[in-house]
C-alpha cells in the first residue's frame, strides 16, 4: 500500500535529471553509521481493507456513548450536532488547507475564521477574539501568561473551583516563566499589587452559576486583570462575561459540534477587550480590500506572531485547532440564534429536572447550594466510584467521581445534563441511581 | 461581482435552521433555575435556513486551496497526500463518541491506539520513549524543553538559563524558549549551510541549558557533523534538542536519537499525514531518551499485563500540557498511516520525498539558484534574488504561482536566505505534477524578464486580487457588528 | 486555458492507485481456473495514484453545478433540498451492507422502512396501498400500465389497446405506454390549461385501457373538473393514472386517490427529497386502489403477526419489474424525509411550494407572461415570447441566467407553450434566494432589449462557453480511444 | 423540524406581492371536498437527533454483512471500496445535481459519464456504453426488447443459466410488447428465423465460464442478435464479450463500488456495437466543442429518447442511476488497471481455494464441472436452506439455496467468494460447514 505514485520509469528519469544513479545517492551526506539497517521494527503493512478492520477491532475495546447512556461532562460534553456539520467540514477544501498564508487562495477559510471570531465574540459578549487555541485549558494558561507580560505581575491567583486539568495547565506553564499561581476557594481575599490577573470559571467546575461582578471589581481595584474561563453552552442563556467586565475570556468549544474524541483535538478560545488585542496570543483575521475595493480577509496583527516575533511573540503557538473552530462556526450557522438558545435552555431544564428526581432519593443531595445550568455535584451518599460502576454495569456513564480530584468529597458525582438526554433517559438513570444507592 | 456575503449579511430576523432535540421534562421558570440577574438575551448568533448553511459553506470551500485541488508545495510544512481512509477509521463512533473521563476499562482501545503509536514513534525516531500529548509541534517544542529544564533542576543544575538557537531555525523555536523562561542566544549557520561550529563552540557555557538544532535544517540540509555538534553541547553539560518538523527527510533511514539528540518533537500533521484542516489541528508527539522520561506530562499511558492504563503517579512530571492526551483522533489518524506503509514501506516516503525535492531543485535552479551548493534532503530552498534586478521579488513569484493552479511555496524563511523559495514536493505527487510545477516556475522567470506586470499584478484568476495588509491592521476589523455591516454595504 | 484532462489523459504506464486486499490463499495458475482460452489482457482502466484520483474528481466537482451550490428551479424537477441526515442514515451500514438475498429474519428492519413508507405513501396519496419497487417514475408509469392491463386482461377486456395522454405530457408518459403495448392518443389542452373535455370524450371508446393524468399538469396547473374527467373514462370502462411527478403541489393538501383515480406513480427523488445525483437514481412508488393489487409486481413487502414478511405468492402479479425491491437506500432517505416533517408538518411543503411558485409568477410576469392566466401551484409555467421580437429565445434567457449564478428553469417544455420557462422554485428557499432569482430574470429581461448580444454570448462564467451538440451527434465520440486521445491533443 | 425557511415576515410579504391575503388562497382552484381535512395518519416529526436515533433502531433489526462473514453472491457481491469514492461521490456539487440538461453548468458530470461510459467499454471490449440503467436485470429486458425493434422479430431466447431475476423482468416487460420468450437450457437448438435475440449471461448465474463463441456464430447465422449479461468483476480476468462478438453487453455494475444496500440503488450497464448506437436506450455523453474549440461535453443522439421522440423513443427510461455510475467511475479509477485485475484475480484464487476446500469434505461436491470464476454451486448433501440457517448461527451467511428457483438442485448452494474474504475466514467457513453437514 502506500501513497507514493512513482512508476520506475518516473524514478528513472528523476534520477538521470539529478544527475545521480540511484535514490540511495541522494542520502550520500548522512554518514552511513547513522543510517537505519533493514527495517524498523514496526508492524507489517496493511491493506485499505485489512487497515479498516484492524482499526475497527482495535475501536470494539471501547465502549462508546453509542452504547452508553451518558451523564458525564467535566469540560467536554455530548450535544446535539447536525448532520450538515461533518458533511460540510470535511470538504477537501478546507480538510487539506494549512495556514492560510496566501490569502488569495484562501478566501474561502479566512472568511470562516472571521465568522468564527464574530461569533465567539457574540457569544462572549467580547470585542476580540482569536482563531482558536489548542484548547481551554492551555488558553487559560496562555490567558495567564498574557496577563503577566500586559501587567509586568508575576502573581496569578486562581480559583480553587476552575476545573483541575486547567489549573494544571496553568501550573506547568507558568512556573518555567517565573509565575506563581495561588489556588484558593476565596479569591477576594488573596488578590493584592502583585496580583497579575484573577481566573475563575463560569459557571465553574461544579455547574454553578456564581456572580462575577463583586470578583471582577475587586480585581480591577487592585490593577488585576480577570481572566473567566466559561463554558459557551451556558453561556447560551447566562449573563456573558464580556458585558460583566472580563478583560480576557477563554474557553473550549468542544460542544459546539465538535466529536468528544476522547478529549482531542479540542477547540480553545481567546477573547480579550479591545485595548488588549496587540497582546492577544495566536492568529486572528481580519477584514481588508483588494485594490479594486473588494473586500477580503486576511490574517492580521502578525507582528505578534512567533514567526516574525521570535523569542519576542505573545505566544508560541502556531498551528492552531482552525477545523475544529470550522466545525463550531457551522454548528453555530446551523443551530443559530433561535437553537443556539435552545439548547442552552434545554440542557438547564434536563438537568434542573434530573436533580429534582435524584434529590427526591433519600440519601441523595445536592453538593452545593447555589444555582447552577446543566451540571451539578451531587453526594450520592455512597462511595461515588461504586455508585458510578454499578451504574456502568446498567449501562450509565454516570458522571464524575469528584474524589479523583477533592478527595474531601468522596461521595460525590459530578453530573452533566444536556439537551440529548430524553425525560425517559433521565427517569431511568433516577431508578438505576435509586437502585444502586439501595445495594 | 459584489462581495461574497458574510453569513451574518444572510441573516434574516425569525429564521430557524437545524432544531434541537426538545426535550420532555417539566420546565420552570428559567431565571428562577440559573439565578436572578444571571439571564441574557439570545446571542446573536446569524438566522439561517439549513440549505442557506450548507450553500454558504459550500461556496466558500470553492475559494479555498487544499491539497485536494492542487499541488501545495509549501516548505516546512509536508502538505502531503491525507489519506481519506484516516477519515473514515477516525470517524468510527467508537473512537469519536469517546468521552475522555471514561473508565480506563472502557477505552482500553483507545489507550491501545496511543501505546502503540508511542511506541511506533520512538522506535521511528531512535528515542527510548514517546508521548502524544502535545496538540502541535510548537508544544511539543515547549515539553522538551520543559523536560530539560526539569532534568537540569534535578540535578541541581536549574541555574542554566540560556537556549541556543540557529538563526535559520522557525520562529516557534525561540518562541518556546521564551515561553520555558529561557534567554535566547543565535548560533550562526556557517556557508555549508550547518551549523558554524566556531560560533556554537563560543556560545556553549555553563549557563547553556540546551541547543535547539532542526535536523535536516530549515534550508532543507542534512546537518555536517550533527554527532560532533551533539557531543559538544553534551561536553558542555547541556542538551540537545531537534525539530523533528523536517522527519519526513529521514523516516526509516535515519534516526535523530542516533544522532546523539536527547528529545524531539513530531508534527503528526506533516510526516505522518493528518490533515492540516486550514491551520489546525496539529499533532505533537515528542520523543526522549530515558534520562528524561521521569519528566514526562501526566498521565502517561503504559501497559500493564494485558491491559492499559493511565498512570498518573509521575512524581516528577513536569504536569499536565494538555486539557486530556492530546488530539486523540489524530492519534487514531497517524495509527493507520504508519501502518499503511509498514515496516517494509515506511522507508520509501523519505526516499521519494528526497527525490521529488532534488528534482525540483535540479529543473529549476538555473533559474532560482540553490541557497547551499548541496544535495538537499525533502525540500530545496530556492532563491528568487536573481529576478530582483527585474523588480521582481519572490512574493511576486508566489502570486503568479496562482494563477497558474498551484500554490506558492514558503516565502522569506529561513530568514537568513533572501528572497527564499522553499520548496517542498512532498513524496506523493507524481512526477507530472512536478513537472507542471517546475515549467511554470520556469516559465514565470521568463516572465518576469520580460513582463514583470504579469507578476506584479497576480493573481488575477482568484476572487480577489492581492489584499492590503496595512489596511486590515489600521482597521482591525476583527469581529462583525451591524455597524461594520453597514460599512461594508455602502 | 487548455482542456481539463480526461482521466485517461492523465493515466501513467505501470502506476497503482488503492491496493485490493491480498488473498492469503494458496493460488494456482489461472488460465487453469477459468478455463483455457478465456483469459484476457488487463482492460485499459487508468492507470491513477490515489491523490492524483482526488484531485480529478474533486475539481471535476467545481465544474457542476447543483442545489447545494445555488438555486435549481428546474420546473418538473423538485429540486429541493436534499436533507443531509438522509445521507447520515442511509450510509449506515446495517443498512448499507446488507444483501438482498438474506434469510428475510435477518433484515427486518429493511422491510419495516419498505413496509412503513408503503403504508405512508398510500395514506398521504390517498390510495389503498403503495408499492416501493420501481426505480424512478418512468418505471412506476410503466408499472401502473402493467396492472391496468393485467387488470383488463382478467375482466376479459384485453382488447383495449389505446392509451390517451394529453398533449402537455411529459415524454415518459407516451413511452411508457408504448412500453406497456399501447398505442397512444393524444388529448388537447383546452384554453384554461386543463383537459378539453370534449376532445377526451371524442377519444374516449371501449377500446382505450387507460389515460394518464398529469396533476398538477405539467402546465403546473389543477386540472378543472377533475372529478368528471376520472367519471367520464371510467364509465368508457378505462382506468385512469396520475402522473404524481407534481405531488408537491399536494402533500398533505388535497390526495389524488380521492379525486377518482386508480393508480399513480409519485417520484420520490422529487417530492421527497432523495438526492438527484446527477440523472438518478430516482426512486419510484406507484400507489394503487384496491382492484389493482392482485396484480402487484412481486415480491410485496407484509406485515403478519409483528414480522415482516417477503411475499411471492402472487398468482396474478405482473412479475418482477427491479433487479431486487427498487432503490431501497432511497427508501431509508425518504423514510427519514416524511418523519422529518410529520403528520403536522406535511401540509406546509405543499404550501409553501405553491407560495414560492406563485411569488415568483407575481414578481416576473410582466416580462415573462403566464401561458394561462391562473393561480398556478408548485410552478408557474410562463414564457419568454416577448423577447422573440429582440431576436431572444427562451435558451438565450436560461443561458444568461447561468451567468447571473442560478441553474435556468426548464426550456421549451410543455411543448404546447412557446417559449416555455417552467419555473419550479419549491418550497426550501429562501425569499430573498427568489428575489434575487427574479431580479436577474427582469434584468435579463432588460439586456435582451437593449443588448440581447449579452444574452447569445452567454453563459461566459462557466469553463466553457455554449457547446455545439449538432458537432457532438456528427463526431458521436462517445467512447475514449488512444486515437480520439491523440484527436483531443491536436 | 421540517427544511422550509420562511418567516412569518416573508410569507406575508410574498402574499402581498401575489395579491393573495392567505396561503390558503391560493389552492382556491382545488375544490373543497378534495381537501384534505386535519393531518393524514402519519406519526409525528421527529428532530434531527430523534430521527437518527429511531432510524438506527430499526437498522439494528437487521444483521449485517458487517457481523457476518458472507459467501452470498447471486447478482451482488461485497468488495473492497477504496474510502475515497464515497467521499468524492458525495460531494454536493454531484449528489444535488440533476441530468445535466444545461451542459455548460454541468461539465464536471457530464466528464464523469463519458468515462464511466470509455470505462465500461474497455471492461466489456464494447465500443458504445449509455450512462446507465436501473439494474442489470431490466437492462437485460431493455435489451431484448431493442433486439426486437432492431430485427423487427418477437422471439427472445434466453437461457436458463441466466439469473432468475433477469428472466423474471425480462417476462414481465416483454410479453405487454407482444414478445415471446423461450427459456431453454440448450439454445442452440432453438434459435430459429423468427429469433429476435439470444441471450446469455457470462460467467452464468453458477458462475459458469462457458465459451460464447459457438452460440454467437449460431445466433448470427440465423439473423439473431447476441445479448451478453456479463459480470463486471469476472471481466477483469475473462476475454470480453466485446472481442467473441457479441451485440449487446449488459450487466449489473453493483460490484464496481456500489454498497449493497438490500439491492438497490444499483446500477445497470448497456453497451452496443457502433453500428447499433442509434438503437440504445437511455442517455448517452459525447464529447463536443464551444465556439472557441474549448473541448465540452453534452448528452447526444438526444432524438431517441422520450422526451424529444415521446411514444418512439427507444426507451422509456428517463432519470437512471448516474450517482452509482460515478461510484463505480472513480472506483474505476481508484483500482485502476493493476488494481482492477487484481481483484478479479484473487476473487477467482480465493474461490478456487474455497472450492478446493469444501470439495475434500465427505458428501461435499461441485454441482458443474464446467471452469467457473469465483462463484460456484457446491453440492452439500443435505437440504441446503438448512444447512444455510446452521451456518448462520456460527456467523456465516453461507450463499444461496438454489432450490429456491432451480426445485430440481434441493442441496445445493450457490456460493461466492470475492477478494474481501481472507484465507482465514475462508478455513473457518471449510470448519463450520464440515460441522453442519455431519451435524
Ligand atoms: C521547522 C518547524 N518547526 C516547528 C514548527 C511548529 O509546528 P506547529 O506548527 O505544529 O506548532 C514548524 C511548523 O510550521 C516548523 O516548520
Ligand atoms: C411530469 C413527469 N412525469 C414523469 C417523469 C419521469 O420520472 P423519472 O425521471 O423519475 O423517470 C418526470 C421526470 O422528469 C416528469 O417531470
Amino acid at each position: 500500500m502506500g501513497y507514493i505514485p512513482h512508476t520506475e520509469a518516473d524514478r528513472r528519469e528523476m534520477l538521470k535529471t539529478i544527475g545521480v544513479t540511484t535514490i540511495e545517492d541522494l542520502f550520500h551526506e548522512i554518514p552511513s553509521d547513522l543510517r537505519v539497517e533493514g527495517d524498523l521494527d514496526i508492524p507489517k503493512a496493511l491493506d485499505e481493507y485489512a487497515l479498516v478492520r484492524e482499526m475497527g477491532q482495535i475501536a470494539s475495546k471501547n465502549v462508546s456513548l453509542g452504547s452508553l447512556i451518558s451523564f458525564l461532562g467535566a469540560g467536554i460534553y455530548e450535544h446535539y450536532v447536525p448532520s450538515i456539520v461533518m458533511q460540510l467540514v470535511t470538504r477537501g477544501e478546507f480538510l487539506t488547507a494549512y495556514t492560510p498564508y496566501q490569502p488569495e487562495a484562501s478566501q474561502g477559510y479566512l472568511q470562516t475564521i472571521y465568522e468564527f471570531q464574530s461569533m465567539i465574540c457574540a457569544i462572549t459578549g467580547m470585542e476580540v477574539a482569536n482563531a482558536s487555541m489548542y484548547d481551554g485549558a492551555t488558553a487559560l494558561a496562555e490567558a495567564c501568561i498574557m496577563a503577566n507580560s500586559v501587567t509586568g505581575r508575576t502573581r496569578f491567583v486562581v480559583s480553587k473551583a476552575i476545573h483541575p486539568h486547567y489549573r494544571e495547565c496553568v501550573q506547568t506553564f507558568s512556573r518555567p516563566v517565573g509565575c506563581s499561581v495561588v489556588e484558593v476557594e476565596d479569591i477576594a481575599s488573596v488578590i493584592d499589587d502583585e496580583t497579575a490577573c484573577v481566573a475563575v470559571q463560569y459557571p465553574d467546575f461544579f455547574g454553578r452559576v456564581t456572580d462575577l461582578r463583586t470578583v471582577i471589581e475587586q480585581a480591577h481595584a487592585k490593577g488585576a486583570l480577570v481572566i473567566v474561563a466559561a463554558d459557551p453552552i451556558a453561556l447560551g442563556v447566562l449573563v456573558p462575561p464580556g458585558d460583566l467586565g472580563a478583560d480576557i475570556v477563554v474557553g473550549e468549544a468542544q460542544a459546539l459540534g465538535v466529536p468528544m474524541g476522547y478529549g482531542g483535538p479540542l477547540v480553545g478560545f481567546f477573547c480579550v477587550k479591545r485595548s488588549l488585542v496587540r497582546s492577544i496570543p495566536g492568529r486572528i483575521v481580519g477584514r481588508t480590500q483588494d485594490k479594486d475595493g473588494r473586500r477580503g480577509f486576511v490574517m492580521t496583527l502578525r507582528p505578534r506572531e512567533q514567526d516574525i516575533r521570535r523569542e519576542k511573540a505573545t505566544s508560541n503557538i502556531c498551528t492552531n485547532q482552525a477545523l475544529m473552530a470550522l466545525v463550531a462556526t457551522v454548528w453555530m450557522s446551523a443551530l443559530g440564534k433561535t437553537g443556539f438558545r435552545q439548547v442552552a435552555e434545554r440542557c438547564v431544564q434536563n438537568a434542573h429536572y434530573a436533580k429534582r428526581e435524584l434529590c427526591k432519593l433519600p440519601g441523595v443531595s445536592l453538593v452545593f447550594d447555589e444555582p447552577f445550568a446543566y451540571e451539578f455535584a451531587l453526594n450520592v451518599g455512597k462511595d461515588a466510584h461504586k455508585i458510578r460502576d454499578m451504574l456502568m454495569a446498567d449501562g450509565f456513564l454516570a458522571g464524575l467521581p469528584l474524589s479523583d480530584y477533592y478527595p474531601e468529597m468522596p461521595n460525590a458525582l459530578l453530573i452533566a445534563v444536556t439537551e440529548v438526554r430524553t425525560k425517559a433517559e433521565i427517569d431511568e438513570f433516577v431508578a438505576a441511581v435509586a437502585k444502586a444507592v439501595n445495594a | 461581482m459584489s462581495d461574497f456575503p458574510l453569513i451574518f449579511e444572510r441573516s434574516r430576523d425569525g429564521r430557524t435552521g437545524c432544531t434541537p432535540p426538545a426535550t420532555g421534562v417539566p420546565t420552570l421558570e428559567l431565571e428562577e433555575l440559573v439565578g436572578a440577574g444571571n439571564l441574557r438575551e439570545s446571542a446573536e448568533l446569524p438566522e439561517m435556513g439549513e440549505l442557506e448553511v450548507v450553500r454558504h459553506f459550500t461556496n466558500l470551500s470553492h475559494r479555498n486551496y487544499g491539497i485536494d485541488t492542487g499541488f501545495y508545495p509549501l516548505g516546512s510544512c509536508t502538505m502531503k497526500y491525507n489519506p481519506r481512509v484516516n477519515e473514515v477509521v477516525a470517524s468510527n463512533p467508537k473512537y469519536a463518541l469517546t468521552h475522555p473521563l471514561q473508565p480506563e476499562s472502557t477505552v482500553q482501545g483507545n489507550l491501545q491506539v496511543i501505546h502503540d503509536l508511542q511506541t511506533w514513534m520512538a522506535e521511528i525516531t531512535g528515542f527510548d520513549t514517546a508521548t502524544m500529548q502535545p496538540p502541535a509541534g510548537a508544544s511539543g517544542e515547549l515539553l522538551c524543553l520543559l523536560l530539560i529544564r526539569a532534568y537540569h533542576d534535578s540535578r541541581g543544575e536549574g541555574h542554566r538559563d540560556i537556549v541556543l538557537v540557529p538563526d535559520s531555525a522557525h520562529g516557534t523555536n525561540p518562541a518556546s524558549a521564551t515561553r520555558a523562561g529561557y534567554r535566547v542566544q543565535s548560533v550562526r549557520t556557517n556557508e555549508r549551510g550547518s551549523t558554524d561550529i566556531e560560533d556554537l563552540k563560543a556560545h556553549l557555557s555553563p549557563e547553556v541549558a540546551a541547543m535547539m538544532l532542526t535536523n535536516p535544517s530549515t534550508l532543507g540540509l542534512f546537518e555536517d557533523n550533527i554527532t560532533e555538534i551533539c557531543k559538544l553541547i553534551h561536553e558542555a553539560g547541556a542538551q540537545v534538542f531537534c525539530d523533528g518538523a523536517n522527519m519526513n527527510a529521514m523516516v526509516g533511514v535515519t534516526r535523530p536519537g542516533d544522532h546523539g539528540f536527547d528529545c524531539m518533537h513530531l508534527n503528526l500533521h506533516k510526516t505522518f499525514s493528518t490533515p492540516h484542516g486550514g491551520g489546525g489541528p496539529g499533532c505533537g508527539c515528542i520523543g526522549v531518551k530515558s534520562h528524561l522520561e521521569p519528566f514526562l506530562p501526566r498521565p502517561v499511558v503504559t501497559k500493564q499485563t494485558g491491559a492499559y492504563k493511565l498512570d498518573h503517579d509521575r512524581p516528577q512530571s513536569v504536569g499536565r500540557v494538555h486539557m486530556f492526551y492530546g488530539n486523540f483522533l489524530m492519534n487514531v489518524r497517524a495509527w493507520a498511516y504508519v501502518r499503511a506503509y509498514g515496516r517494509e514501506g515506511l522507508a520509501d516516503i523519505a526516499r521519494h520525498a528526497v527525490l521529488n525535492a532534488n528534482y525540483v531543485q535540479a529543473r529549476i535552479e538555473h533559474e532560482y539558484p540553490r541557497a547551499f551548493e548541496r544535495t538537499c534532503m525533502h525540500e530545496c530552498v530556492l532563491t528568487a534574488k536573481p529576478l530582483k534586478k527585474f523588480g521582481v521579488r519572490a512574493l511576486d513569484v508566489s502570486k503568479r504561482l496562482i494563477d497558474y493552479g498551484f500554490h506558492p511555496p514558503t516565502n522569506y524563511f529561513p530568514l537568513i536566505v533572501p528572497e527564499a523559495l522553499m520548496i517542498e514536493p512532498t513524496e506523493t505527487e507524481t512526477k507530472e505534477t512536478i513537472d507542471a510545477f517546475c515549467d511554470a516556475m520556469l516559465e514565470i522567470a521568463d516572465e518576469a524578464k520580460t513582463n514583470p506586470a504579469l507578476l506584479h499584478k497576480a493573481p488575477t484568476v482568484t476572487p480577489v486580487g492581492r489584499l492590503d495588509e496595512a489596511f486590515a491592521a489600521k482597521t482591525l476589523d476583527v469581529c462583525w457588528t451591524d455597524a461594520q455591516a453597514e460599512l461594508a454595504n455602502r
